[in-house]
């Protein structure tokens, strides 16, 4: 299930941890996320891609989520860890 | 009946104490029965479901908590979720239409009743969805014949912040007048 | 929620493998407790997601870090993170640190916790670790409230604004926290807002670093018990408040940086000082007393 | 005396035990309260802080911690005060040094303890009532203090109108006991006139200056009392003192002082206990409680009785001190004491104690997080019965 | 494990009870300690302050108060240090939230409370034994803690060493009472080679980070230990928790915690208690005591036995957990049993009602401020005999 | 000893009639308690000395005066003053004043106690008093030690005294107290020496008058417990050291006041400032939001 | 039993409160004091008015002694007491 | 005699602590009984009188504190004046000869032995009036046969700071041969 690579990153979410605080709209620099118009478990609007051609991957949504529930990431960093991934070198969880 | 067990289900910030207030007022001073409401709190809570509970009974109430819940009020699908099944069969349901699916099968199989409202649609008309509680209080009073409409209405103005009490009486109208309609389609 | 299945909760974009996301808060957090209690918009979290971030730039073994918490909704930080974390009492998450650091020197140890619990019923500790100067570092999550406890005032709550225990508004003075614990010997004092994190996130690896005792103040929004009773809207509008509201100033007195909701809220680092670490001090004067017949305490191969 | 009007909010009321408690110390007199947050006890002072400005001549502080709310009172008290604070178990655990104090300074006062499951910070916003014992022996060395009970709103209305007036008479702390559960109940509370609320005055010396010394003995066994400024100009202590208050550091000072301390309470026990009893005169089983327990225990008893066994419940309202005499005769002819109680075995022992081998104790614990289900204590009742 | 020679000043001494507790405890393998000075019993700390330099790997520090002390030991436990503060009875009252967390976080820990006469300030550089229900009782919630009492310097040497290692064994707080006339009084002191000294080990777990969870029981109802900084990145707290030490607001995970928590105690109750007899066996009455007052005891035993009274002595060197069934047991076969206690009654609570009404319990008070005189316990012995 | 017994104790050069020697202390002393447990050449009295004559300047009606203090050596103060005077708790003076402030605030409130008492223990309730500022005034008696108990160490023990429980040299460092107080907010903040007892005397006079939280810190010698152990004399060593040692500079910044037996003793008056007192901001808070409904507190006659 | 007026003033003493600290000798400013050959009851030498001329009646040592033992006092001022305390005039002792 | 019971009396500053300990150590570690040593401090005591106690046995001391005092040692008036009247009759009385005035009618009434020593004259003589104490112990092994002095150098020995072995050994040797002396002359 890969995608389209428009911008220079991408986000991960993890809907259910959401509650609808916008702190990662309102910070993105490049304003790409937007509410959903759905809601998830708890009853909140989670954050969108919604323009992802202008993501660059600067994980800003991340440092602001008070939950943990978003995490950007540059394609180049992904690609970087597939490639670790891929020679077997196991990514460390614990540092 | 003569005693009551009712639970008031909802998230945090959808007035579900308050209204355990107006019911337990309306039931315990104006009504002139025994109430006792009880409430979960606490920082687990957060975020997430509140609830209150109510027993009412003719005779003074010994165990404060709900035992046998025979009428549930839900605001929430987790309210729903989490109390729904603890319903007693033959008891009685009032949900937020618009907020909480309901498995119709399950209701019907435990004989349970249910009405349902659109709560916020309603507040949401009356331009403040702050008062979506109040509308349900309004729909209880009609349906669920625990306290009467009079004494709900009298607990309203009784319990809302000084210069809401014209909002708060139209939403509980609102309520009212749906759920006397819906006794009478039905 | 273990690590595996919290990693499989991320929704990516569209993108495989997921478990790929190398978020360094992932990695610090005990999976298995969240979600977490805090409210919506509440700005714990983000000096959280700082904090590991911190951690991953200082590089530091996480097995010789510990988190300690006092009581409140910051206090409950200490039970998210996955490093020898501990909830104590509250007002005591120094006594306890001090207690932890000094009998295993070589831990890294932070303090974590909440104004009140800090200031108010943990004030005293706090001035005597800054006395000390032992080699610890304090978060300080200034939210103006007793979060915990349904939004009562604090030593923080500024003139005006409304609690449970201030209804009709805030009328007594409140502390100047930086000035206080500089002038208490704090060696390294700086406070930020979590609308900055990255400057947030570099405070937080410098004080961790300092040796001796560091304080950081991060001014972050309790929405649920104090900006909606004062008017001032959900967590997302006090960040942003925090943005016009914040003036930087590195290196200000610390007389000038008092808050109040009228004046601008003064950022930055305002104290980085040198001054002897406590476990240095008495290695010394002991050494100088007592010659060979003491041994070096907490130094390991020549290190401390 | 009559209660002060201002304080007394007359009227039927829908309200909570913590509430209701703040509307009592009002009506009482009280117009100084001290206080430390802490949940589930919080609301009594949030309630004194909004009311007490309307009141009128009072004053709400927050103080920097309990250790400042349970000294600040004894200021106030000794400033002509009626005062109090409120706090639960850890507040509690905090305030012994100060609740010593109070005991030796021989001051009325009133401390709130809305019970919530322990040890330590154990659960915050649940029920429990592990700090009886503590009440009582929580500060080092002998002192006696008065406890009462709460299961009710009205009742924390009342109990603690209650505790300021055995507070004024005997010059001791006296502790107004909520569990969680109590303070978060909403029922119906009736608030009456002022004048049909009885308060106890202040005993006020009648002596001058120059007769009087704050530790003689004026009213029974009790000193009389002067407020700062007014002139006596007097001096009090923690330490070991004489009647004038001053320091004297031997065992006959420590013997007079102490004694007269104890037996104040101790010799006037039979005026300060107050019990109901149902069906315990001719019953096999008693049960004895306090507080929401007490509740639980009715509806068991109820269901028992249905099962044709004599059991009766004797609700303790003034727990410390205990209706001693009455517990004994009841161990001389009931077959079996039942104690439920919100923790794994406190009051237990002293009903243990008093039964004296006459006949068996058993306790009914309960862990705290919730009440006792009705179902268990009659279960203990039905096994007692065999 | 053998004492570590480095803690042990073998030797044969002329020291008095304070000194005597602090070699007690380095022999233990202390090597934290933290305090705040308090009559009468700061030697304690002033003797551990000159001597950890010297013994090495260790540290005294001195807190800014004694909630501080309390909870800085907690740190230093949990960095895997054996700890101990030293205090008297208002260090105890404000330590009583940290008596409960360690009951919580179920830690082996030693508080050593050097008693003077209370309560509040009292009487402190005198004697009193008004402590002993505060211990067991002083914080909020269920919890259960040990204690032994010392009669001599000697004592305050092998029961100090005592305490740390049934610290170590059911990781809980153990008390170390000392009567100040015991912590100020000079005896010799015989202190035996260190490998003549039994010391307890810290029970570590066995199990690597990854199985271990630091609330799940091991050596029996224990759950093993780790220290800070070893990897297994545990969490603990005092709200009520489960076994992962992650908090758990219920009812059911309070239960199974306060559960193991009292019984790993009372379960274990027979282990832990010690006594020591003096002719009980045969005896007409039975004098209980522990502390100093045993040593005065003896004498009013001795002269009573000279008037051909049959009179036994049970001194309690473990007093909480009490010796139940022994105490059960005498009382079946007394005539009378007698406590005597340096306060105006505490302990005799227990005592009377483990006599189950089988024989009277009487007590012989003592206010504080010195000790008894032989001749009021004999007396109470000649009264019992009649 | 009774008052008269007091006066004719006294020998009077020859001079007839004795009683009349109008001495300001007898006047404020309880004459029953003496003579008191003070050591010789303990400094505690000469300050004791010192506030009797600034009341006698002050004339204030003395039944409106209640003493606080706390325990320890000077903790007795208030145990020998005729005045409404209350001994507490270790630490907890403040609080109680406080407490009796707010709860008579016609009362001129003074809180009479120790260095170890006021800013080891109740170092918490130290800064929070001052953050209020209600009007209370402290006298801080600082000898460097923890004199009732032994001599243990305090906050204010110099570096490398020896004491107690620092039997190699004190090696921990010290509370610069003015600072401390001045950071937390104190209104008045002056330090003397026994040695100028003029100079003690007014400033014990201004701290009372002046309106808010003051602080005066006294240092004074005690023999027997600091100076003797440390080979610094007798009492009166230090009070003639005291001259020497002194440099007064009213005014000086709090941050050059710090005290080391190697440097010089500054002294004089450090903070003398305005800042709203805790019952004006209450009443005019509680004015302000409630209007007619409240009634200003502890005003009689229009004054508070 | 009145005395030559020597100097301004003079000193009163309660010979029994005094500990010989020699705080009063030291900080005389007119150095008009001096040490007792004779004890006390305690064991400690006390103070005695050596030069009597040179006594100014400041009580500098009054404010210094820490024993509450010496005042001092000068003529003048003992006049006016006296003289009030013959016109009946009462010398206040609770100000 | 087998039980000692002794009372330490003088003025805070003149070692009676550290004599009570040296005649406890004496007792205890060198001779081969039981001593129990107390002591009354505090700060009621802080600049006037201090005294130590001793019991010393044959068997293990029960009560510890001193009941029938039958040898009392005084340094000071005041001392002599609290506690001479406490002497049983027909103890023993060591005074510091300077400074304690005896009544010794009364003491002869009582039976009561005494014997005088000038100590601090003596102690001054050896440079250092602090060494009065040791001065005192010597003539107490001297005089009252309660240890012997081979035991009491011994324990003085062991009790004196390091360094200044030499002047109290003179000390304690100045009272033992004053003490020989005096009962050889008596
Ligand atoms: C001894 C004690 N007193 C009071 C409390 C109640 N309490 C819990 S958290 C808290 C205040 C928390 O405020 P803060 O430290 O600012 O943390 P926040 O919740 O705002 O993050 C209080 C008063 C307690 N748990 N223990
Ligand atoms: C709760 C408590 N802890 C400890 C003590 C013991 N204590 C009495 S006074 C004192 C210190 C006094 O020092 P300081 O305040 O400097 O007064 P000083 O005696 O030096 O005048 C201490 C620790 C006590 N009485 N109560
Ligand atoms: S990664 Fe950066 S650009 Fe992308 S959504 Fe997040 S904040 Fe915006
Ligand atoms: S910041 Fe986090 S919690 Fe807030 S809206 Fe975005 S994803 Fe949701
Ligand atoms: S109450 Fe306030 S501080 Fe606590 S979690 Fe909610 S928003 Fe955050
Ligand atoms: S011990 Fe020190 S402070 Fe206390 S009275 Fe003696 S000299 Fe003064
Ligand atoms: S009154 Fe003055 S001059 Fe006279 S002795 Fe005293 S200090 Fe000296
Ligand atoms: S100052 Fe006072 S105590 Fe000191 S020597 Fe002079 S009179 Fe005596
Ligand atoms: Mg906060
Ligand atoms: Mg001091």
């Amino acid at each position: 299930m890969t995608t389209e690579r428009k911008g220079k990153g991408t986000i991960f979410l993890r809907k259910e941890f959401c509650k609808g605080c916008a702190y990662c709209i309102e910070t993105c620099p490049t304003h790409c996320l937007e509410f959903s118009e759905e809601f998830n478990e708890k009853g909140y609007h989670f954050p969108v891609l919604a323009r992802p051609e202008k993501c660059t991957g600067c994980d800003i949504c991340g440092m602001f989520c008070p939950d943990f529930a978003i995490f950007g990431i540059t394609w180049k960093k992904m690609d970087k860890l597939q490639a670790q991934k891929n020679e077997g070198g196991k990514v460390e969880s614990r540092s | 009946m003569a005693k009551y067990e009712i639970k008031i289900g909802g998230l945090g910030g959808q007035g579900v104490i308050l209204s355990g207030i107006i019911i337990g007022r309306a039931a315990a001073i104006y009504d002139g029965k025994y109430a006792t409401m009880t409430q979960s709190f606490g920082p687990e809570a957060r975020g997430s479901a509140a609830s209150s509970e109510l027993v009412i009974d003719t005779e003074p109430v010994g165990y404060p908590y709900v035992v046998n819940q025979n009428i549930l009020v839900v605001m929430a699908r987790g309210a729903y979720k989490e109390y729904g099944p603890r319903l007693v069969d033959g008891g009685m349901l009032l949900y937020e239409k618009d907020l909480v699916p309901i498995d119709e099968e399950d209701l019907k199989r435990r004989k349970i009743r249910y009405f349902g409202i659109p709560a916020t649609a309603f507040a949401e008309e009356l331009g403040r969805r702050i008062v979506l509680n109040i509308v349900m209080m309004g729909f209880f009073a009609a349906v669920a014949g625990v306290v009467s409409p009079e004494s709900m209405e009298k607990a309203v103005l009784a319990s809302v912040p000084k210069g809401t009490e014209k909002l708060n009486l139209s939403a509980f109208q609102k309520g009212l007048e749906y759920g006397r309609n819906l006794l009478d389609n039905k | 929620m273990s690590e595996k299945d919290m990693k499989e909760t991320y929704e990516g974009a569209g993108v495989s493998p997921q478990d790929q996301a190398d978020n360094p808060v992932d990695r610090i957090l005990r999976q298995e407790r969240m979600p977490h209690i805090w409210c919506p918009g509440c700005g714990i979290g983000t000096t959280v997601n700082c904090f590991a971030r911190a951690l991953e730039k200082l590089n530091i073994d996480l097995d010789n870090l510990a988190v300690v918490s006092g009581i409140g909704c910051t206090g409950r930080v200490a039970g998210y993170l996955k490093v020898d974390s501990f909830h104590t009492t509250h007002g005591r998450a120094i006594p306890f640190a001090t207690g932890l650091k000094l009998a295993n020197p070589k831990m890294k140890v932070v303090v974590y916790s909440g104004d009140g619990d800090l200031t108010a019923i943990g004030g005293n500790h706090l001035i005597h670790a800054a006395r000390r100067n032992l080699d610890i570092t304090v978060i300080l999550v200034n939210n103006f409230t007793y979060g915990m406890t349904g939004g009562q005032y604090a030593p923080t709550t500024p003139f005006g604004s409304i609690q449970t225990t201030m209804p009709y508004g805030m009328y007594e003075h409140q502390f100047n926290i930086p000035k206080l614990v500089a002038a208490a010997g704090a060696v390294y004092v700086a406070r930020w807002t979590v609308y900055q994190v990255a400057h947030l996130t570099r405070a937080m690896t410098e004080a961790i670093a300092k040796k001796g005792f560091s304080l950081v103040e991060v001014m972050s929004p309790c929405p649920t018990l104090y900006l909606r009773r004062n008017r001032l809207g959900e967590g997302i509008d006090e960040v942003k408040r925090f943005k016009e509201w914040a003036v930087r100033k590195d290196g200000a007195d610390v007389n000038d940086v008092g808050i109040s909701r009228d004046k601008p809220l003064i950022i930055g680092k305002f104290v980085d000082i040198e001054r002897d670490e406590y476990i240095d001090l008495m290695n010394r004067q002991l050494s100088k007393k007592l010659g060979d017949r003491y041994t070096l305490y907490g130094v390991e191969n020549g290190e401390v | 005396m009559k209660a002060d009007p201002k304080g007394v909010l007359t009227g039927i009321h829908f309200m909570d035990g913590n509430h209701a408690a703040c509307e009592g110390a009002l009506a009482a007199g009280c117009r100084f309260a001290a206080g430390y947050p802490i949940t589930p006890s919080t609301e009594v002072v949030e309630r004194f802080a909004a009311r007490i400005p309307v009141v009128g001549d009072g004053v709400f502080i927050q103080m920097e911690d309990e250790l400042a709310s349970s000294i600040a009172i004894q200021g106030a008290v000794w400033a002509g005060r009626k005062a109090m604070t409120v706090t639960s178990g850890p507040g509690i655990s905090l305030m012994q040094e100060h609740i010593g104090l109070a005991a030796t300074y021989e001051i009325p006062l009133v401390f709130i303890d809305v019970m919530r499951g322990g040890p330590s910070t154990g659960l915050p916003t649940l029920p429990a009532q592990g700090d009886i014992m503590q009440v009582k022996w929580g500060s080092h060395g002998d002192y006696e203090i008065i406890t009462l009970a709460t299961s009710s709103p009205q009742e924390c209305f009342d109990l603690t109108i209650k505790a300021f007036n055995l507070a004024e008479l005997y010059r001791c702390p006296v502790f107004v006991l909520l569990d969680e559960v109590v303070g978060h109940m909403l029922e119906k509370v009736v608030i009456p006139e002022a004048d049909e609320i009885e308060v106890q005055e202040r005993l006020w010396t009648k002596k001058t200056p120059e007769e009087y010394w704050p530790y003689d003995p004026e009213y029974g066994m009790i000193p009389g009392m002067v407020k700062a400024g007014d002139g006596y100009r007097i001096h009090t202590t923690g330490l070991t003192h004489d009647h004038r208050g001053y320091p004297n550091l031997n065992t006959k000072t420590q013997y007079e002082m102490v004694n007269r301390m104890i037996n104040k309470i101790k010799d006037n026990a039979d005026k300060i206990i107050e019990y109901e009893e149902d069906g315990v005169e001719g019953a096999d089983i008693v049960v004895i409680a306090y507080g929401v327990t007490t509740r639980v225990a009715k509806k068991a008893i109820e269901d028992a009785r249905k099962k044709g066994i004599k059991v009766g419940l004797l609700k303790l309202v003034v727990v410390w001190p205990m209706p001693e005499k009455r517990i004994r005769e009841i161990a001389k002819n009931a077959k079996a004491l039942i104690v439920a109680e919100g923790n794994m075995g406190q009051l237990v022992y002293e009903v243990e104690r008093l039964a004296a081998g006459n006949c068996p104790t058993t306790l009914v614990p309960h862990p705290g997080g919730g009440v006792h289900k009705p179902e268990t204590i009659e279960k203990a009742i039905l096994e007692a019965a065999k």
